[in-house]
């Protein structure tokens, strides 16, 4: 059984000029110890894809359906109350992106870390800064800093805390959301070093979320490729980025620059669209130097040996 | 030879408290280098290296501490604001934020047509032929864009519009700081593409400002590296990338992931820590600290040495 | 927190002002007000009003303390209006001696539920040699006939206020209580006597009769008169103790209202932004010097130092204006401005600017200060009300130019007359009702704008 | 010293700096029309000429000769205490005098004991003061900070879009809603006292007489109250929705914390330097108030002493009365830096660094 397995999740909301599609229909499971990547480019949705999993929504929210099954059970039909206390952050936390807003700035970081231990376990305030501490050592972070505030730590030992905070309750799933967009890049590279190193200590499970398609192959065994708000394509990782299938995801590969070999790389033409007001049919048609007539025509997922895409072009080859 | 830049330091005072001391924040610190006509440079560097500082000293954004900076052979490292004047329009930036970059209650055509007024540039019509021109060659259609506004565009076309600014003047040096960080990674290659077509066409001279490694092979001639206001390393860029000679190209290389799913199998070898405090820095080579070849010697701060043709490093043990 | 968003026009500003009721009803209210401004400084004598408004003389055939008119509407009993007993022709003209005796009857009708307030007769008098003599008779509706007297009339206008002629009302009373029979325990007022009927203690309505006998010695002498029977109503807004009509001060007091509110907060602000982009921009010592002045402007206290200026130079509204101004322009709002001109100072275009080498005072004043006009404007709209009743708030302390009419100024008449413990509540309620109403167009206004320009703000 | 002392001392020091240029600017304001020297000179010639007359020495000197004595001993006075120096001089001497509030006599008034002292006057009022607009503002307070988090809570309610709609009902100030509070309770009803402190006479028990305190309190704090109420409550509320779209609050939020705790440790606690900030700006407002509220409810304290200085143009009384209340604002400008210092870390590490 798969850990987590969400099935035509939907999450609109309402703004003064419309509805926005953020979270359009996605559906993908994951195993225990597996991470899915889910890459797409700004605006794609996929920061309010990982907070409708764990139903952080905006105020203004629309519509918020579909099933969402942790081991087996369907979380989204928890009442506010015991969604609270049985699945955040119990069973699924969750690493924010830009670490000085996501931490507290008047509370001191072990507070912060040793927090969800006091209301999911029911631990006295001293014995959870303790095990705060020892988690806090783990991510690499010396034990002196458990009594500083957050503005008193470097962006990247913040980013250790909100790991840090993200493991405290060894919950079954870590989202990751752009866990290091605002470091540097040995920084980052210590940051996914470290996420490595859990995975493989803890058997985490995660979700990671990026714009960054390298980055994303360095903790992903699958991929998934997002785009105005679906997921389009949902592949492991080998098959992915050896035969990506989905003309969005092969333009998206082809724009990244290569640092080791030598290739030519193209930008995609046009621009994203406005999820305000998708294209019917495939939303990637207008940008498509592939597109059909049959593209009119929303496609469905089409699955080839495992790996799923949504475009025309594979139909029938299931 | 367009630029030589000699010794040249940034020193930031910081004061704290109302009759505290005054601290320095050597933002960059003895940095020397030249650069042709038409060649373009790669500057790389973690933020708070000192990479944009030097990029705004060269333009004289901010005064220089110390040091000398020559341009096409006049000393400009002391004119005044009014004496500048000449060498604003022989000069082009282009900065990170394209949403931020542009006046937002200017509609691109008076975005545009601004340097020329401030630089007394051609008549009302001159000027309009001038702004339809150069949208025309970044690939804007003028009837299209020219009187919209900032917020109306998307990102990649406004740093069009940046670049468009940049270059109106005809300017001999360009300096890009970061101009695709903010992109998504589909529309950076339609903007460094951009770079390049103007830089051939009009024979002008770039600095592109990055942290990336990986998008500057495409680009440049030659990659300058700096770490916390020393420039550590420079080379041409295939070199560069071949032979990284100091331990810290080394550690940027190594921290920059391809797609390959064979990463997640693996670790990267990189240094542990930040970089230090640019108003307490480390004695002799700012990167002892973090360096696993560090000795004692590295105390005292290391000369730069040409270890092949115009390949230069600032590290005692560089071969 | 940044300062705008980027999409913000002005343009774009007064469309989504259009989309919230309250601001339309605030912008409905405020456009009434200027309208009222402009037809009272175009079609009254505005710029006497401060003169005539001091000038008793002016308003002697307006009653005294009246009700507004439409107070009428919502009370079953029926208050008097003025009623004007006007001259019209002789008719008779006869020798009385060496006189001649000229004859006057007017009737008018009279159909109130109350005695009206007070009955004057004014006389415009040339004569030669000897001073007109003129007597009073009265009939009311049920045929009784009073004398009310014989008057000299001297030269010139004069005026004879029956009302206050003890005399003739003791002698009136007394004859009443003859032809009833019996005493009337209090003293009568001449209204009493001349209007009520006496075996039922109501009013008696219907024609009264007035008759004057003008007694003069020559025939070019020339007496004109009219008599008014003051009623308790009158007007839109009814009057003061001074009989001054109140709509016409509270017309008066409009175009001041607005002029000062939005006089003030307008430099208030501008100043304020300009001294802030100042601070803001360079830095260094200016900034310092200007906010260590900010600072001090916080100690000062406010109120007590307008209050004490105007106290020892008496001075008149403009120049308070004046000094409102210098004692706000460095006010607690320097620091929040400064805030976002350095916010703004810091956004890559103005940076980009001085790369192509446009001048510090362009930047300023071309780049910085148009970014910060829109989110100034819901503060500048919300202050004015606070001046209009600063303004209102210096008169209730005495301390009004007494050469203008103001809202404020006839609030503090009224209430140091007493009018809440007499009864005159129309005199505070209409000043009053002028007052709130500004006031809460302006926040109407100002707090859709606040939600407009605030981004933050508006799906909140 | 330990530095945070440091700090404050030196804080309090630039206060007092700040406080003396505003009282010399006052004393400059009240001086330019040559009110004080007169005063001052009046008053020397006033207790000569009392000295002279009650001084048997001088029982049998004719009137002309009194008048010569006094006019010379006057003059003698006058020099000694300096009043014959250029002003600059005098100035300071002056600002000294009113920074030590040695305020010297008025010139009409007397105190409610009697006294011509104006620091007596000024003493007499200042509780009053204090005690009626400290109220005002802490009661204004905690309606406007818990009236605010609660419809916080409930965003777009009926009950929300009503306090949205009345929020404009504060445009107009407390001292005009007073004048309709009097005459509703005191005219109409008959229910309230219109003003003043106490009864009269005052009752002679404690418990009566602050009862009667209490009663007469009730309308100048409806007054404000009244006020400030809708916009309170109104902009609290909107402040604390703006605090609740930080990113810590949605991840206090993730972490399963419960919506009281989110609320207080998550937007309360990181909010509360601007809500003392707040706090204190609407205590030095209501300071600058008194004047025309004390007015209004005819409320003994030093507003209206400041009002009936003004009607008597007692310039001594005017002049102490705002070196007060620039004392006030600067103490309590101090008190907010404090506070400031106590709830916010990255103040306090400041603090600690400055030095």
């Amino acid at each position: 059984m798969a850990l987590l397995k969400v099935e035509d999740l939907v999450m609109y909301y309402r703004t003064r000029k419309g509805t926005v599609k953020a979270v359009d229909h996605v559906s993908f499971e994951i195993e225990k110890g597996e991470t899915l990547a889910i890459v797409g480019e700004s605006g794609c949705g996929k920061s309010s894809l990982s907070r409708a999993i764990i139903r952080l929504l905006p105020r203004n929210v629309e519509t918020y359906e579909g099933k969402v099954f942790l081991n087996g059970t369907n979380i989204m039909e928890l009442s506010e109350e015991r969604f609270r206390k049985e699945v955040r952050w119990r069973k699924i936390s969750m690493v924010f992106q830009g670490a000085l807003n996501a931490l507290n700035p008047v509370l001191k970081v072990g507070e912060q870390v040793a927090e969800p231990l006091v209301i999911h376990m029911g631990m006295g305030k001293k014995e959870a800064l303790k095990e705060a501490r020892e988690m806090i050592k783990q991510v690499g972070i010396a034990e002196a800093f458990v009594d500083r505030y957050p503005f008193e730590l470097s962006g990247g030992m913040r980013q250790r805390i909100v790991i840090a905070m993200a493991l405290i309750t060894d919950p079954d799933l870590v989202i990751l959301d752009e866990p290091t967009s605002a470091l540097d890049v040995i920084t980052q590279a210590n940051v996914m070093n470290l996420l490595k190193r859990l995975k493989k200590e803890r058997d985490l499970t995660y979700i990671f979320i990026t714009h960054d398609i390298a980055l994303a192959s360095e903790l992903a065994d699958k991929m998934a490729t997002m785009y105005a708000g679906q997921i389009i394509e949902l592949a492991d990782s080998e098959s992915y980025f050896g035969k990506p299938l989905h003309p969005y995801t092969q333009k998206l590969l082809g724009s990244v620059p290569t640092l080791r070999e030598d290739k030519e790389i193209a930008p995609i033409p046009g621009t994203p669209p406005n999820l305000l007001n998708p294209p019917v049919g495939c939303r990637f048609r207008p940008r498509c130097d592939q597109a059909m007539e049959i593209c009119e025509k929303e496609p469905p997922m089409f699955s080839l040996d495992g790996h799923r895409v949504k475009c025309w072009l594979y139909r029938g080859e299931e | 030879m367009l630029l030589k830049v000699e010794n040249l330091s940034k020193f930031f005072p910081i004061k704290k408290g109302i009759f505290g001391k005054t601290y320095y924040v050597r933002a960059v610190e003895n940095v020397t280098f030249e650069i042709d006509k038409g060649e373009s440079i790669s500057l790389v560097g973690e933020s708070g290296s000192g990479k944009t500082t030097l990029g705004k000293t060269i333009l004289r954004l901010y005064d220089p501490t110390s040091g000398k900076i020559e341009f096409d052979g006049k000393d400009i490292t002391h004119l005044t604001e009014k004496e500048l004047k000449w060498y604003r329009r022989e000069t082009g930036l282009v900065q990170q934020n394209p949403f931020g970059s542009m006046v937002p209650h200017f509609t691109i055509f008076k975005i545009l047509e601004e340097p020329l007024i401030v630089n007394k540039i051609g008549t009302r019509e001159e000027r309009r032929e001038i702004v339809y021109n150069i949208l025309r060659e970044v690939q804007l259609s003028p009837e299209e864009f020219a009187f919209k506004y900032p917020h109306m565009l998307s990102g990649g076309q406004l740093q069009r519009v940046a670049i468009a600014r940049a270059i109106i003047m005809n300017p001999k040096l360009v300096i890009a700081d970061e101009p695709v960080s903010m992109l998504d990674a589909s529309v950076r290659v339609e903007i460094l593409n951009l770079f390049e077509e103007i830089q051939e066409k009009h024979h002008m001279s770039i600095i592109y400002i990055t942290h990336d490694l990986s998008t500057t092979r495409y680009f440049s001639d030659r990659i300058f590296i700096m770490y916390a206001g020393h420039l550590v390393e420079r080379a041409p860029t295939k070199e560069l990338l071949r032979n990284p000679a100091h331990p810290y190209t080394k550690a940027l290389l190594e921290a920059i992931p391809d797609p390959d799913p064979s990463n997640r199998f693996k670790f990267r070898e990189v240094p542990p820590g930040e970089p230090p405090s640019l108003v307490n820095p480390p004695k002799g080579c700012r990167f002892k600290p973090r360096c696993p070849i560090a000795t004692d010697k590295c105390d005292e701060e290391p000369p730069e040495v040409e270890i092949s043709p115009g390949h230069f490093v600032k590290c005692w043990y560089a071969q | 927190m940044s300062v705008v968003s980027e999409e913000l026009s002005l343009k774009g500003v007064v469309r989504e002002l259009l989309s919230y009721k309250s601001a339309i009803l605030g912008l409905i209210i405020l456009a009434g007000l200027i309208i009222l401004s402009i037809y009272a400084v175009l079609f009254t004598p505005f710029a006497k009003s401060g003169a005539l408004w001091n000038d008793q003389q002016v308003w002697l055939k307006y009653p005294r303390t009246a009700a507004p008119a439409w107070t009428n509407i919502f009370s079953s009993k029926k208050l008097p209006e003025n009623v004007y007993v006007n001259m019209g022709k002789p008719v008779n003209v006869s020798k009385e001696g060496t006189r001649i005796k000229r004859t006057y009857v007017s009737k008018f009708s009279y159909n109130y539920d109350d005695t009206p307030s007070e009955i004057i007769f004014f006389f415009n008098t040339s004569y030669e040699k000897l001073r007109p003599k003129v007597s009073i008779y009265w009939m009311k509706p049920d045929g009784e006939n009073l004398s009310l007297g014989t008057y000299r009339i001297r030269k010139g206008g004069t005026s004879i206020y029956l009302s206050n002629n003890l005399r003739l009302i003791s002698d009136l009373q007394e004859k009443i209580e003859e032809e009833l029979g019996k005493k009337i325990n209090k003293s009568l007022t001449l209204e009493d006597i001349l209007f009520r009927d006496f075996k039922t203690g109501g009013i008696l309505k219907g024609t009264y009769t007035v008759r004057l006998d003008v007694l003069v010695k020559n025939e070019t002498d020339r007496v004109e008169w009219q008599g008014i029977v003051y009623g308790k109503v009158y007007g839109l807004a009814g009057t003061d103790d001074k009989r001054r009509p109140l709509h016409l001060g509270l017309l008066w007091g409009a175009p001041i209202a607005l002029a000062f509110g939005l006089v003030a907060s307008l430099s208030i602000t501008f100043i304020q932004l300009i001294i802030s982009a100042i601070s803001g921009y360079y830095g260094g010592r200016v900034d310092s010097v200007i906010q260590r002045l900010t600072e001090i402007y916080m100690i000062l206290p406010f109120l007590p130092m307008l209050v004490l200026v105007q106290l020892l130079y008496g001075m008149n509204l403009w120049r308070l204006l004046l000094l409102l101004i210098v004692l706000s322009i460095f006010g607690t709002s320097v620091k929040t401005y400064r805030v976002w001109v350095m916010q703004l100072k810091s956004y890559p275009y103005v940076e980009a600017a001085k790369a192509y080498g446009a001048s510090n005072m362009r930047i300023i004043f071309l780049y910085i200060l148009p970014r910060l006009i829109p989110p100034t404007i819901p503060s500048l709209v919300l202050a004015v009300p606070g001046y209009v009743f600063l303004e209102a708030a210096l008169a209730f302390l005495g301390l009004s130019d007494v050469n203008i009419v103001t809202w404020g100024r006839i609030v503090e008449e009224a209430f140091s007359e007493g009018a809440l413990y007499k009864g005159y509540y129309h005199w505070v309620l209409m000043p009053s009702l002028m007052l709130v109403i500004t006031a809460i167009s302006f926040a109407l206004i100002g707090i859709a704008l606040d939600r407009i320009v605030n981004p933050k703000l508006k799906e909140m | 010293m330990p530095p945070v002392v440091k700090v404050l001392v030196k804080r309090a020091l630039i206060l007092f700096v700040i406080v003396l240029i505003a009282t010399y600017i006052t004393i400059l304001v009240a001086n330019v029309g040559g009110y004080i020297d007169d005063l001052k000179k009046k008053e020397i010639e006033f207790q000569v000429a009392q000295a002279v007359q009650n001084n048997p020495q001088y029982k049998d000197l004719s009137p002309a000769e009194k008048t010569a004595l006094i006019k010379k001993l006057a003059q003698v006075e006058i020099k000694r205490q300096g009043l014959d120096q250029p002003f600059i001089i005098r100035s300071f001497r002056y600002l000294w005098d009113a920074i030590t509030l040695d305020l010297g006599r008025a010139e009409k008034m007397t105190s409610d004991s009697g006294s011509r002292s104006v620091r007596i006057i000024i003493l007499e009022r200042l509780p009053q003061t204090i005690l009626l607009f400290t109220t005002a503002t802490v009661i204004n307070f905690f309606i406007g900070l818990f009236g605010g988090l609660s419809l916080s809570r409930k965003f777009g309610s009926f009950l929300d879009k009503l306090v949205i709609y009345l929020s404009p009902t504060s445009a107009i100030p407390g001292w005009f809603y007073g004048i309709f509070l009097i005459m509703i309770f005191y005219t109409w009803l008959h229910v309230l006292p219109p003003g003043g402190l106490v009864d009269y006479p005052p009752p002679p028990d404690p418990v009566g007489y602050v009862l009667s305190v209490l009663k007469h309190m009730i309308l100048p704090l409806l007054s404000w109250v009244v006020s400030s109420f809708f916009i309170g409550i109104y902009s609290n509320r909107t402040f604390f929705l703006l605090y609740s779209t930080e990113d810590y609050v949605e991840v206090a939020k993730a972490k399963g914390l419960p919506p009281r705790q989110i609320e207080r440790r998550y937007i309360l606690r990181p909010a509360l330097p601007p809500i003392i900030t707040q706090f204190a700006f609407a205590v030095v407002f209501s300071w600058s108030g008194a004047i025309i509220t004390e007015t209004v409810f005819n409320w003994p304290g030093l507003g209206l002493a400041y009002y009936q200085a003004i009607n008597l143009v007692d310039v001594p009384v005017i002049v102490g009365i705002t070196v007060v209340f620039g004392y006030l604002i600067a103490a309590t400008v101090f008190i907010l830096e404090i506070l400031y210092g106590l709830v916010d870390p990255r103040i306090k590490a400041g603090m600690g660094e400055a030095l």
